[in-house]
């Protein structure tokens, strides 16, 4: 099973480096890029076979440890594999 | 002799080097502020650690695009020595002066502390007034500064002789306890191809004077003074 | 005293939990809207009477964190006027953004500490961040070029299931704000007891280099004269923040988290840059930080400290984000923004050097003559109260201070009934991997101490030096506190804390120039407390008086409890230190096979509140050492005058630990080297070994040095006794420790890394 | 538009991080966890009406900038506004 997870900035929350992406993209002449969020992105490999079980552990990893509840928010996906 | 040395908003050790150059080996010394186009005029470059543009993305990614930068690349191209130190280095790797890439150190700390260096190979401005396995000793101070870089690579540049500085510990011997960061082969330093663009993670302008507890950062240095005088002959 | 930079946290004072929302302006004044503003009915009742009308929710707003413990002091202000704050070297005391010192050659340095302790506990790497950034600005503020921080950390005991996340939190956070503005962190200190375990303490001091004739202060003066916003963009950091400074923790606290600021330590550099370029000028009459209460108190405490008024348009003012009422506006504590007086004329100069930096510069306001805080918002007036309403009209309080009744409970020790440890190698080892002794070399790593490249001394000595480039000189930095002292007797621990920094300046053969100090303790509303805090502070004025070390700046972070319970009273002291000659200095570690291992000071026999009672006997308990100050007075001054004299091959002071842990750190030197030491207890040899008796010097010499430390101690009435050679590689302390010094100094290198990894 | 990017390492890369929280993971209990790579997830919000355009304008932005093809990888996807 694949859990992709997705951890933003919650909103409101400052993001430096997303400001400082966006800047260096409008010099580099992207000037239509209004704004930009930098997050981290996840990929976890379970050996788990039913996908109500990834998910229920999905969510109490992040909870537990993959986002920062202080200031991130987090969504995930799960892929079950292709068979 | 002229040197320029590289400002990008979020250098830090611009000031070292300035005062390196200037005050420590007498030298002609200008900025080169990141918005300005390069004038040109440069015996040699340097490109100062820190966090250019915050180290946003990746180290050094951001640095590469601003206009003194495609004037240094010019430079380069044409021969012009070109040292980068630390984010200096990172800049290099980003813009394709130097081949692979600065990574998150395996700790995924940041590292603070005084390294041995070995030299591999003097064969280079850079390195020219050092002997093959003399031990250079200076600070290393960075997040991301383990050498990567694909086996094919590393194969190309040990057979070229482009690997100037490896981590070692006190009796030279290169082992993964002198290697502060997991840096692929215990790389600390390379230059190019045609040997005038060289990047390091240590910081030879912090290890200039006796009082700051060693000189041997003056190697690197005094070997880019001595290929610039011979080369103009003055 | 006065408010305004990032403080602990939120100034305090606006509402807790959800109420301040958008429309808030328009929301009616009731008294649970007072009381979730943290004033109390009879402060309500001086602000009607100070306006002569109800305030509107926004004049509210601004009354409640400019009158919060944080910004007023009203609890500590008359217990601070104890300090002494004067001296031949002193040009900015306290009142200031930081304190300023002469240091000849015609330079001065500027320098602060701050605690940023709740938020580091919500948030721990943004909390310690954004704490570094606020004492960065409050140093360039004054037109000085930060070139060297320290920080003071306190957490709970290490086998706390939260604290390795914590600790990993701040000093991540540290570095990577300090690292990224290229200021050297040199220095520090970090302890840990189960006291801090659910309020952990983060201190940061910056101290800067200013040209003597170009320091600037926070001061609105010249009617008309355009007050200039720089920096980042304002967003709503911090506005929900409800008084979290001036408020003890309790559980449901942490969900108060979103109002953690988040620091961007790229623009803060771009900001120390721009402004210091700007300083070079003579384009502004005043600048101040913004830090807690944002807006409002530099603009406040600019018009106050200039008896002027200001107006502000907040239509101007940049916003990050949309809709923000002035309300927000005003209270935001978004981080990297700074509040300038300008000349009219030099506005163009001003934004054109804030524009090569990338930066906004807006006028959002101007001086005026009548002494009122004006705000308006597309035109419409939203605040107006008179300046001295928010500054001088502050509250203060006299609040009830009572020993407590379990003091006396608490400094009982019976020496004879304790067990005595059969193998004292084995209790030295147990001292050394104790995460209160054991290397900090973990921490420091992680930071960038070369950085400028001034750093002499690098962390790990007593104190950390620095050179000033283009002089012969150095500065030496320390911080220091025995919280458990401080707990046990908060007049000695006061003394101990001022005693133990200029010790430690001693030991590299520096002279106190000042110190900042910053006050770290429990409820105020606590009888208890107060009487911790006014006792310490008299500890701490007299050993300032004895050593002749004036204060030139500090803070104060009341409401460190949770759940009722204080923490042990910590009143942090940075003090910086003068060398005349940077390259006479002396390191910590033994030398040269075969000097003399010589004790200034004596040996007292004194357990009480020591390391080794709480690792090995579980307690907490004693009266801490004696200070004698005359004789502490006497050792530092022969310490520092062989020092310059050239005698000594290295000094080291004994504390934690005591005498074994003292001379084991001598040794672990690299490459290390052996000790062999002749003492003789006179009774139990555990309180000879690791008692903590004060004004101790370990250092070592040559043996032809020997009689002229001897001569220079007599002159100082101080004793001076050869206690053993150095040499070998062991560690021999009479009959009673015998150990390899490798063996010694890996437990002592890794055990820190150990408990918090 | 909005552009989501995700940038991981290349195959063969050390992820040290990925290493980490896969460790931090298994201390937590969560032993089926078994293999964890971290990369980044960027947010662009971009100004254009069409979507050919703002791919052709996401490749070359990952191209210069967002990816360092020497150890990265990446990928994108394009939400059109719901209207
Ligand atoms: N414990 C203290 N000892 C001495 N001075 C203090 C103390 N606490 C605060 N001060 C001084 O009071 C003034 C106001 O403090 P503070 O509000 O923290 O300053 P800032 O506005 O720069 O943040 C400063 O000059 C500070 O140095
Ligand atoms: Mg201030």
């Amino acid at each position: 099973m694949l859990v992709k997870v997705f951890v933003t900035l919650k909103e409101g929350v400052l993001d430096p480096q997303g400001k400082a992406v966006q800047n260096s993209l409008h010099s580099l002449g992207f000037g239509a890029v209004q704004d930009v969020r930098v997050g981290k992105y996840l990929e976890l490999h379970m050996d788990v076979s039913a996908a109500e079980d990834a998910e229920q552990q999905a969510r109490r990893m992040c909870d537990k440890l993959l986002a920062n509840p202080v200031i991130e928010d987090y969504r995930f996906e799960i892929l079950e594999p292709a068979e | 002799m002229r040197w320029g040395v590289a400002v990008f908003p979020g250098s830090c050790d611009d000031d070292d080097v300035l005062h390196c150059l200037r005050n420590v080996l007498g030298q002609d010394v200008r900025t080169l502020w990141h918005k300005d186009p390069f004038p040109g005029g440069c015996d040699g470059v340097v490109l100062p650690g820190g966090f250019s543009y915050g180290d946003y993305l990746r180290a050094g990614a951001m640095a590469r695009f601003s206009p003194v930068m495609q004037g240094i690349v010019d430079f380069a191209g044409s021969g012009g020595l070109v040292l980068g130190i630390c984010n200096g280095f990172q800049i290099l790797c980003e813009s394709g002066l130097l081949p692979g890439a600065l990574t998150r150190n395996a700790s995924l700390r940041f590292v603070c502390r005084r390294v041995y260096l070995r030299v591999e190979d003097n064969r280079s401005p850079f390195t020219r007034l050092a002997e093959p396995g003399e031990l250079l000793e200076m600070p290393v101070k960075h997040g991301e500064g383990r050498y990567y870089a694909n086996p094919a690579t590393l194969k190309q540049l040990d057979d070229n002789g482009q690997v100037l500085l490896r981590y070692a510990d006190a009796a030279g011997e290169v082992s993964e306890e002198a290697n502060p960061n997991g840096s692929a082969d215990g790389i600390a330093g390379i230059c190019n191809r045609a040997r005038n663009v060289f990047g390091l993670m240590p910081h030879p302008e912090d290890a200039t004077e006796a009082v700051l507890g060693g000189e041997s950062g003056l190697k690197i240095f005094s070997s880019m003074v001595d290929e610039i005088r011979r080369g103009s002959g003055s | 005293m006065s408010g305004g930079t990032t403080k602990d946290g939120t100034a305090g004072g606006t509402p807790g939990n959800g109420a301040a929302s958008t429309n808030l302006d328009a929301a009616p004044v009731t008294p649970e809207v007072v009381q979730a503003h943290g004033l109390t009915e009879d402060e309500y009742d001086e602000i009607r009477r100070l306006l002569g009308r109800e305030p509107s929710l926004t004049e509210l707003g601004v009354f409640s964190v400019m009158w919060s413990e944080h910004c007023s002091y009203k609890s500590s202000r008359r217990h601070l006027k104890h300090f002494p704050t004067q001296g031949a070297r002193v040009i900015h005391g306290p009142g200031e953004n930081a304190g300023v010192m002469d240091i000849g050659d015609g330079l001065a340095v500027v320098f602060k500490i701050e605690s940023h302790n709740h938020p580091s506990f919500i948030e721990p790497y943004q909390g310690a961040a954004t704490g570094v950034g606020g004492i960065l600005r409050d140093v360039f503020t004054m037109g000085a070029r930060p070139i060297a921080s320290l920080n003071s950390l306190r957490f709970g005991d290490v086998r706390h299931p939260k604290t390795p996340y914590l600790v990993n939190g701040v000093v991540g956070g540290i570095g990577g704000y300090g690292n990224c503005i290229g200021v050297p962190t040199v220095g520090g200190d970090i302890y840990f007891d189960e006291c801090y375990d659910a309020n952990i303490l983060v201190n940061a001091f910056t101290l800067g280099l200013v040209e003597r004739d170009r320091i600037f202060t926070g001061k609105a003066s010249g009617a008309g004269n355009p007050v200039v916003y720089v920096g980042s963009k304002t967003g709503r950091d911090g506005v929900h923040g409800a008084t979290m400074a001036s408020e003890s923790f309790s559980e449901g606290s942490e969900q108060r988290r979103p109002t953690v600021q988040v620091g961007d330590p790229f623009t803060e550099k771009l900001l120390l840059e721009a402004c210091l370029e700007l300083m070079k000028t003579d384009a502004i009459v005043g600048i101040q930080d913004m830090g807690a209460a944002g807006l409002t108190s530099s603009a406040v405490e600019m018009a106050g400290r200039g008896g002027s008024g200001v107006e502000l348009e907040l239509s101007h003012v940049p916003l990050r984000e949309q809709g923000m009422t002035p309300y927000e506006i005003l209270l935001s504590e978004s981080q990297e923004r700074m509040l300038l007086v300008a000349r009219p004329e030099s506005v163009e100069q001003l934004q054109a050097i804030f524009q090569r930096w990338d930066l906004d510069a807006v006028v959002v306001g101007r001086v005026i003559d009548e002494p009122v805080f004006r705000v308006l918002s597309e035109g419409r007036e939203v605040a107006a109260i008179p300046v001295a309403a928010l500054t001088d009209a502050a509250p203060t309080y006299d609040r009830p201070a009572a020993r407590p009744a379990r003091q006396d409970e608490v400094q009982r020790l019976d020496e004879a009934a304790l067990p005595q440890p059969e193998n004292m190698n084995r209790v030295l080892e147990q001292l050394l991997e104790s995460p209160n002794i054991a290397s900090r070399e973990w921490v420091y790593r992680q930071y960038d101490h070369y950085v400028r490249s001034n750093t002499v001394v690098a962390p790990g000595g007593d104190a950390a030096v620095v050179r000033i480039k283009g002089t012969s000189r150095g500065l030496a930095l320390t911080v220091d506190c025995n919280g458990r002292f401080c707990y046990l007797d908060p007049h000695l621990g006061g003394m101990a804390a001022v005693a133990e920094a200029a010790r430690n300046l001693a030991c590299v053969g520096a002279t106190p120039l000042g110190l900042t100090d910053c006050l770290n303790f429990g409820n105020p509303e606590k009888e208890e407390v107060m009487w911790q805090f006014s006792q310490a502070i008299l500890g701490m004025r007299e050993a300032c008086l004895a050593l002749d070390i004036p204060v030139v700046s500090g803070n104060v972070s009341f409401y460190n409890e949770t759940e009722g319970v204080s923490i042990h009273p910590t009143p942090t002291v940075a003090m910086v230190g003068l060398l005349e000659d940077v390259e006479r200095i002396a390191r910590p570690w033994f030398k040269e096979e075969g000097d003399l291992v010589v004790l200034l000071g004596s040996n007292r026999g004194e357990l009480g509140g020591s390391e080794y009672l709480k690792v090995v006997h579980d307690r907490v308990a004693g009266r801490p050492p004696a200070m004698d100050l005359t004789l502490e007075r006497g050792v530092q001054r022969t310490c520092r005058a062989a020092v310059e004299a050239g005698l000594l091959s290295s000094a080291h002071d004994v504390s934690e630990g005591g005498l074994a842990v003292a001379l084991a750190e001598a040794c672990f030197g690299d490459p290390g080297i052996g000790a062999v030491i002749d003492v003789e207890p006179e009774g139990r040899p555990d309180v000879l070994l690791f008692g903590e008796s004060q004004s101790r010097i370990v250092v070592s010499l040559k043996k032809q040095d020997y009689a002229r430390l001897q001569e220079l101690a007599s002159t100082e009435n101080t004793s001076c006794e050869v206690i053993g050679r150095v040499g070998g590689t062991r560690l021999v302390i009479g009959n009673m420790v015998r150990a390899r010094v490798d063996h010694l100094k890996n437990l002592w290198s890794t055990a820190l890394e150990r408990c918090v990894k």
